[in-house]
């Protein structure tokens, strides 16, 4: 059924009798052409793109819990494709683009709010860097702006510029940056799918891989064995688990990242600002919260949840560069597994095993990246080749020296 | 001799105290401090030649007062020695003397801002201050803590006396959030 | 009309103290109440209802219930730079000059024309922005959005900067009680007279928790009194912490738990010096939860009318604060605690008009109209609660006319801070409620109703035997006698009725159709339901909502509630103040500072500084008359390539390496080799991470055979040490190395420029000629008649140059001497700036440069990678896509036009080429103004720069429209053969 | 968090500074190991969702390096060890 505000009117006025589901509860077929493992916003984009941009059928999503309950679910929120280096700029412009016009692509509001991002700067050798970074997306065909701190001062003026420890002298703006509904993402995406024929299966856990002479077969699950021809992964924080049972390791490290949002206020912040003297950057979600987070806690996690030290690093950063919030309450904190790969950026590729492709390495920037993830995931399993802006998303680039390390922090994860 | 004015570690003349209620604060320029450290197979030497020297490297987390030697616990194998400054401002010197090479000896003294604290009871404030449950802490107990955001040694003397060892270039900062916590606490 | 609704003193007087009287204002007007109030009981006592507007529909509310757990009566406290919005009436300390005012309305509470949104509630079901404004595109951010995040939020946050200070500290103790009602004093008593460091905390100003709200006995005394007397027995014991104002807001791991103590807020402002808050980390051995319950309403249509409160805030309200909400009550229950409230209401003089029981049988209460099998199923009233229709068991229906109704759906269990870290709570039929699950935090035992045990005796007894427990003590002591009333409940969540809202979140005005919707659109999973009506995600998160919610999914999908499932509570238990989690690190004091030896000095010049990491260092010094930052940078490097320059470069890490393998130890972690270097020689060092790329450079000296120091940058510094740590322990354990830091020891200062050695030679006691100490000599010397000094003669700037060094102490006399004994030269300080132009020009490499991206070929440093030996990143740095031909190279660069502008960010074009990615050559990495050449340079990453010196590109920066034709050269810009250094 | 020090007993993990994988300890000798090896010591890991041994260095408290031995799902410690006592057990020399 197609949304719209007359649909909104109509049901308003006759009881809202006539909304169908947003997606039905399948039971698993014996074999499908395409196995899509993580029910979150990677794995339904996936789906979603398979099926109606590279015209493929006979696909399912598997999810262990419920449908967008990973990371999709649990973020920050922030879109933005303000990126340094060659290999990932292109990519996230992609991304942002779809993103721009996702909600009538898939006909759900989304949400999707370019009210822009700013990366505050706070010396001149940040400036540099900004530069650097700036002239590199506008090469690559993305918007920004290097923003004096007089200008900075005119968007917020109740930002700490008189007694800061470390002075905003500026800030590097992407004005086509902000935020997007995570939520309805996932649903979006799974409602597409869902209406396009592909089974989304619930509660549903890959327990292991059918793997014969080199090339994959199927999968096994709590709810059986299912045959696929093609099985692509994209289960982020999960990734070492559900790998190993093809009996990969992986240059990934599972981190945890904490997210918080305050109580309800009236408008504060219009966009997404980022603290560039600590680990803080927030925006203001259409309810009224703040949300805003900070560094990873920065150990081997699997647990969905962190503790105070990254708590207080985060609200002291919050204070330092906002010093009005200190009576504005933390409302709930909570945590998401980050796929931290060893250079900061993903992996989008094939493996060794026929039929067995993978989609991970997000660290703590998966979420902007769903369409473009969807879609060039969707390319590569449709055509066996990797999408144009996707290339550079090996597994084979650390055994050649090609890392894509924005931060330069090498083979640190949780550095990243 | 020489001619040269030396600055405490709070860009003074002269080292002074300063006071929060019952709490006193005093910053200590006349303390001379070297790091000494076991070379690889030579802790048995090390260990004789510090005993005949009167020169006490004490067990983990623990300081061991002595005259005109005292020293606390740093990390395996090695100690910091604290010794008057009028005496022995050549420290390292002093100790390669008396240690030869069993141990590696590098000076300290100006890497640290030393603080000593006296108040009835120094609990309420160090709670405020650093991860350190000191009230349940021996006499003696020396460790590394936090303060601050600072990296800090504390020595516990007794409940109400403790000196604090903080880096040199940060001892304003470092006075100042213990003259805060004093207030809060007095 | 003062305190209408307060109860006669002689029917028990509450804990308030009637001989004082404070005045406070709400939205302007003056009200009375005593000590010992709340905001909501002492404005329920003046009569005011109304104190607050649900988020989405705007209706008008009073308060739900008389604690943490309150989702209407939100208001905002004080004014000013003080104001704080969302403040729960309900817990608010009542002091003299309170100043509140009601939020998210216009332009009255009374009067909301928000309120219209509840008119057209059916346009605004679960979920309906999902399925419009998306027509068209640009209406999203330039009309709908903006209408939305006006309407959408709560309080009103100031802008001004919170005046009040936050403190923070650690706390340890063998046992944590969370909660001082009768489960947490009993277990408080028990580990206390044990002997055992007790910590107990409770977020109310007063403890007893239940036990002040209830008239019944514990022992021979009111609970009440028997409260009192165990926190004066435990305040006596020095190995008891009793933590009132402090509520507990999260479990984490190991047993540490948050605490936010309320040091100030029930004082106009914080005594001076005194924190408002302050944040514990408590370091538990073990941890005894004894939360508590929370009462639940039943949903039934327009159940949330000010007046409609949970049955057992009214009874708290008349217990402890001598309170009556209204004049005519009723009760609707579905268990026997509503009873319980009707009696003690009654017993406190307030007519009790009906008893609405939707149980059938048992025994009638005496005097008092009790309905059963009834229920109720609409309410009236605009502004607050007038009247009730009770459908009676025989089906009949009834107005009857009320401005108090208490309603009881049964209490849930505070199970909060056990499933922080993420266990999930169980379903225990026998209360209908959901009680703590097997596996939450390890050492948290659960006591009291918190465990599900309801009554005052099991709540003393499981208290007593968690501490007993917990603490594995040999002694047990006995309890006081107190009720142990069974729990008598027959679920009803919600009332099947008309067509009405019933309301299951009264915050975010979540209904039971909007379940109903969800669970029609397959939104069925707990999570999905919460997501998608956002149940539970109100400021009170859920704590009287979200059992009703899932309990009506349950019915709908006719699965049990267990098959339903929960979702779990997240810290903190309560909101949370970002003050108190910031503590004292904000504004300046955000984080320390490190202060350079010339700090003093540069200081009283009128220094501009600039921070480098937590380092303030002397970016330049104006003269007068200067007013440009330029002319001072210009003056220092003009001065300093002429005569001599002094720059504190204190900053610089120093690391002592001693021991036998010292130096086949440096051999490992520099690519190039420090085992051959002489005695009293130093050599540039340059060292990788294990991947091939540069990690930091600096020039190490070797002061004795087994001795050498190490200097890195001042931005890796810590890295370094940790690294090499790293190495000694972790891969070479048998080496012999002893490291330390001495970067703080000594202070450093460069000395430069063609009159650096003169200079010296006033202050050094030894020789230091060309012939006694040359270029890239190092050696211990004295100063200034037999100070203890380091003397390195290395150069950043391209000059004659040393570094010497002397106890920190001695830093600022020395500066000062040199000055002074070497006026003859026109000493000139120069800071970070001029020593920037100054590295730049000879093209050494820095921050720019070192930038965790580059390898030492891009540097134009590839050979110093030694292939003969191991070194940490040899290998890894021989990967293709780090030797490749065609790489980056450092360049230097020059304006073809000595005018030309240069910024440091911008990329190389070709001439020519269009301003697109695949034609980007790569990025200037920094730029001075060099004054000897008297234009810009800069160094940069060019693609096969080593290919292209001689070359003429452009520099664009896109941000700022500049395009300057350019010169590629090479890097050494200023003296390229290194006379003058050796000079 | 809190880990139990071999010598120092119970202290903070925010003392500490998280490395990884203790598996680092096992760095190949580059005279005779290539790009592969390397390869496979630095970037891969095995990344349980269970026990791992990892490194922690207690930077601001006596800098030894630790091997901890900890469950990444529910963060329990279970064993804590000098990491150069460990390296020493694996082997490691000069």
């Amino acid at each position: 059924m197609r949304y719209s505000g007359f649909r909104v009117i109509a049901e308003a006025l006759t009881g809202h009798k006539g909304w169908k589901p947003v997606w039905r509860d399948p039971d698993p077929k014996p074999d499908y052409d395409y196995i899509i493992i993580g029910g979150g916003g990677h794995g339904l984009a996936t789906a979603y793109y398979l099926a109606k941009e590279f015209g493929q059928a006979r696909i399912a999503v598997l999810e262990k819990g419920y449908l967008g309950g990973g990371n999709v679910g649990r973020n920050t929120t922030i879109i933005r494709s303000n990126y340094l280096l060659d290999g990932n700029e292109p990519f996230y412009e992609f991304s942002l683009k779809l993103w721009e016009g996702l909600e009538q692509d898939f006909n759900y509001n989304a949400m999707v709010s370019q009210r822009g991002i700013i990366n505050l700067i706070h010396t001149d050798a940040q400036r540099d860097a900004a530069t650097r970074r700036g002239n590199a997306m506008i090469l690559h065909g993305a918007d920004a702006r290097l923003l004096s701190r007089d200008e900075v001062r005119q968007m917020y003026p109740w930002l700490n510029f008189d007694n800061a420890r470390f002075p905003i002298k500026g800030a590097l703006m992407q004005p086509r940056g902000g935020t997007v509904r995570h939520d309805a993402v996932a649903w979006g995406y799974a409602r597409g799918a869902d209406s396009r024929g592909v089974d989304l299966i619930q509660n549903c856990e890959v327990t292991g891989m059918r793997i014969e002479n080199g090339r994959i077969k199927g999968v096994e699950t709590t709810r059986g064995y299912i045959g696929a021809k093609k099985v692509g992964v994209a289960v982020a924080g999960s990734s070492s688990k559900v790998m190993a049972h093809a009996g990969m390791r992986l240059p990934i490290e599972s981190h945890v990242l904490q997210a918080f949002v305050s109580e309800g206020l009236k408008p504060l912040i219009d966009g997404v600002m980022t603290f560039g003297a600590g680990h803080f950057y927030v925006s203001q979600s259409d309810k009224g919260g703040l949300v805003f987070g900070g560094d990873i806690d920065g150990y081997n996690s699997y647990a969905q949840r962190g503790n105070l030290p990254v708590i207080e690093d985060v609200a002291e950063g919050g204070m330092a560069l906002m010093p009005a919030i200190g009576r504005v309450r933390l409302l709930r904190t909570w945590g998401g597994i980050m796929d931290m790969s060893m250079d900061g950026s993903p992996i989008i590729d094939k493996t060794h095993i026929e039929g067995l492709y993978f989609n991970g390495g997000w660290c703590y920037g998966g979420f902007k990246a769903t369409p473009a993830s969807g879609w060039c995931f969707a390319h590569l399993l449709a055509k066996d080749e990797s999408h144009i802006t996707a290339r550079a998303y090996r597994f084979d680039r650390f055994l050649k020296g090609l890392m894509i390390d924005e931060k330069g922090q090498g083979a640190t994860p949780n550095l990243h | 001799m020489v001619s040269l004015q030396p600055l405490t570690a709070l860009g003074r003349r002269e080292a002074t105290t300063v006071t929060q209620g019952p709490l006193s604060i005093t910053e200590r320029s006349d303390v001379a401090l070297a790091s000494v450290a076991v070379r690889k197979g030579r802790g048995t030497d090390l260990a004789k030649a510090a005993e005949k020297a009167d020169i006490p490297l004490p067990g983990p987390a623990t300081h061991q007062p002595g005259t005109p030697y005292s020293a606390f616990w740093i990390t395996p194998e090695m100690w910091f020695v604290e010794a008057p400054y009028a005496s022995h401002e050549l420290i390292a010197d002093l100790l390669k003397h008396a240690l030869g090479d069993a141990a590696s000896i590098t000076e300290q003294t100006d890497a640290w801002v030393a603080f000593d604290l006296t108040a009835p009871d120094l609990a309420p404030l160090l709670e405020r201050l650093c991860n350190v449950d000191y009230a349940a802490q021996p006499e003696g107990y020396a460790t590394r803590t936090v303060m601050d955001h600072l990296g800090v040694y504390l020595i516990k003397h007794g409940r109400g006396s403790a000196r604090i060892y903080g880096p040199r270039s940060s001892a304003e900062s470092l006075l100042h959030a213990i003259e805060t916590a004093a207030h809060s606490v007095w | 009309m003062t305190q209408s609704h307060r109860i006669d003193a002689k029917l028990g007087g509450g804990q308030i103290d009637r001989t004082k009287t404070l005045r406070f204002t709400f939205d302007g007007l003056p009200y009375q109440g005593h000590p010992g109030d709340t905001l909501a009981s002492a404005l329920l006592a003046n009569g005011v209802r109304l104190m607050g507007r649900s988020f989405k529909y705007h209706r008008p509310r009073g308060p739900l219930s008389a604690g943490s757990e309150e989702p209407n009566a939100l208001v905002e406290l004080r004014t000013g730079a003080r104001q704080e919005p969302n403040t729960r009436a309900t817990v608010v300390e009542l002091f003299d000059g309170l100043t509140a005012n009601s939020q998210n309305r216009w332009p009255s509470l009374r009067f909301d024309a928000m309120g219209i949104n509840d008119k057209l509630s059916a346009f605004f079901a679960a979920g309906f922005y999902y399925k419009t404004f998306m027509w068209p595109k640009s209406f999203w951010e330039k009309l709908y959005e903006p209408i939305i995040r006006r309407a959408a939020g709560l309080g009103s946050v100031t802008r001004e900067e919170d005046p009040d200070e936050y403190d923070k500290g650690f706390l340890h103790c063998d046992l944590l009680v969370i909660g001082a009602g009768p489960a947490g004093l009993m277990a408080a008593l028990t580990a206390g007279r044990a002997g055992k460091r007790v910590i107990l905390a409770d977020e109310d100003f007063r403890m007893g928790g239940r036990l002040n709200a209830e008239t019944y006995a514990v022992g021979d005394v009111p609970g009440a009194d028997w409260a009192a007397a165990s926190v004066a027995e435990l305040a006596t014991m020095p190995n008891v912490r009793l933590m009132t104002r402090t509520t507990v807001m999260g479990a984490f791991d190991h047993g540490i738990y948050g605490a936010v103590e309320r040091v100030a807020d029930h004082l106009p402002t914080p005594a001076k010096g005194k924190p408002r808050q302050s944040l514990w980390r408590i370091y538990s051995g073990r941890a005894i939860l004894a939360a508590g319950a929370t009462e639940r309403p039943i949903a039934f249509e327009n159940n949330d009318r000010p007046g409609i409160l949970l049955a057992g805030a009214l009874r708290a309200y008349a217990n402890r604060w001598g309170v009556k909400v209204g004049e005519r009550v009723a009760i609707f229950t579905n268990n026997d605690d509503g009873l319980r409230s009707a009696l003690d209401l009654q017993a406190k003089g307030v007519d009790v008009v009906a008893v609405i029981d939707s149980r059938q049988g048992g025994s009638l209460l005496p005097g008092i109209r009790h309905l059963q099998g009834a229920e109720v199923i609409d309410t009236s009233g605009k502004l607050g609660l007038a009247s009730i229709a009770v459908r009676q068991a025989n089906g009949r229906s009834e107005n009857i006319a009320i401005d108090a109704l208490g309603v009881s759906g049964g209490w849930n269990p505070n199970v909060n801070i056990h499933s922080h870290h993420r266990s999930r709570p169980v379903y225990d039929p026998g209360i209908a409620a959901f009680i703590p699950g097997s596996d939450g935090p390890p050492g948290l035992l659960v006591a009291g109703a918190a465990a599900g045990q309801m009554s005052t005796h099991a709540a003393l007894k499981t208290g007593r035997d968690a501490a007993v427990a917990a603490l594995e003590l040999s002694r047990s002591p006995d309890l006081p006698e107190a009720e142990d009333m069974p729990i008598r409940i027959t679920p009803l969540w919600h009332v099947a009725h008309g067509k009405g809202r019933a309301w299951i979140d009264q915050q975010n005005d979540v209904t039971v159709k909007d379940v109903k919707l969800a669970h029609q659109e397959n939104f069925t999973s707990v999570e999905h339901l919460k997501r998608y009506t956002t149940l539970g995600m109100a400021t009170d998160q859920g704590k009287t909502g979200n059992v009703i919610g899932l309990a009506v999914m349950a019915e709908l999908t006719g699965r049990s509630i267990p098959e339903t499932g929960t979702t779990i509570y997240r810290p903190p238990y309560t909101p949370v103040a970002l003050g108190a989690l910031a503590g004292r690190s904000r504004g300046r004091e955000f984080r320390p500072f490190r202060l350079t030896p010339s700090h003093h000095w540069a200081r009283e010049q009128g220094a501009v500084f600039v921070e480098v990491g937590n380092w303030l260092r002397t970016q330049w010094i104006p003269k007068p008359g200067e007013t440009e930052w330029r002319q001072s940078v210009d003056r220092e490097v003009l001065a300093t390539r002429k005569s001599v320059g002094i720059c504190d470069v204190t900053t610089l890490g120093k690391i002592d390496i001693q021991g036998t393998d010292a130096g086949a130890f440096l051999d490992r972690v520099y690519a190039n080799t420090f085992s051959t270097l002489p005695v009293g020689k130093c050599r540039y060092g340059l060292m990788l991470r294990e991947d091939g790329i540069v990690f930091d450079d600096g020039t190490t000296a070797r002061m004795g055979e087994h001795e050498y120091v190490m200097t890195t940058t001042t931005a890796n510094a810590v890295t370094v040490f940790r690294h090499l740590e790293f190495c000694r322990q972790c891969l070479w354990p048998e080496m012999d190395v002893q490291l330390i830091s001495t970067t703080e020891a000594w202070a450093q200062f460069s000395v430069a420029g063609p009159n650096a050695r003169k200079l010296l030679e006033k202050i050094v006691d030894q020789d230091i000629s060309d012939a006694a100490f040359p270029y890239m000599g190092a050696g211990n010397i004295t100063v200034c008649g037999g100070l203890r000094a380091r003397l390195f003669r290395i150069s950043f700037s391209g000059e004659l140059a040393y570094e010497i060094a002397v106890p920190t102490r001695y830093g600022d006399a020395l500066l000062r001497e040199m000055l002074a004994r070497g006026a003859e030269y026109d000493p000139v300080v120069y800071g970070t700036e001029a020593l920037g132009v100054m590295r730049v020009e000879k093209g050494h490499v820095a921050g720019g440069e070192l930038n965790g991206q580059s390898t030492a070929l891009n540097m134009g440093l590839g050979r110093m990678v030694s292939k003969k030996k191991d070194s940490i990143g040899m290998v890894l740095s021989q990967r293709e896509g780090l030797t490749d031909e065609n790489g980056y190279r450092l360049v230097g660069v020059k304006p073809v036009d000595p005018n030309g502008k240069l910024t440091a960010g911008s990329h190389f074009l070709e001439k020519g080429a269009a301003p697109v990615a695949a034609n980007d050559g790569g990025w200037l990495t920094s730029k001075v103004y060099s004054p000897h050449l008297g234009h810009d340079i800069a160094l940069g990453y060019l693609k096969a720069g080593d290919k292209k010196i001689g070359q003429r590109m452009r520099i664009v920066n896109l941000l700022s429209g500049l395009d300057t034709e350019v010169e590629i050269v090479s890097p050494h810009m200023f003296d390229p053969e290194g006379e003058r250094l050796r000079g | 968090m809190i880990i139990h020090h071999p010598i120092l007993g119970p202290r903070d993990a925010q003392e500490f500074v998280y490395l990884g994988d203790a598996s680092l300890i096992d760095r190949p000798d580059g005279m005779t190991a290539g790009v592969e090896a390397f390869h496979d010591y630095l970037y891969q890991r095995t990344n349980p969702a269970g026990e791992h041994q990892e490194l922690w260095y207690h930077e601001q408290g006596d800098r030894s390096w630790l091997v901890v031995t900890r469950n990444t799902v529910t963060h329990e410690i279970t064993k804590v060890e000098l990491a150069r006592e460990v390296a020493r057990a694996r082997g490691r020399t000069k």
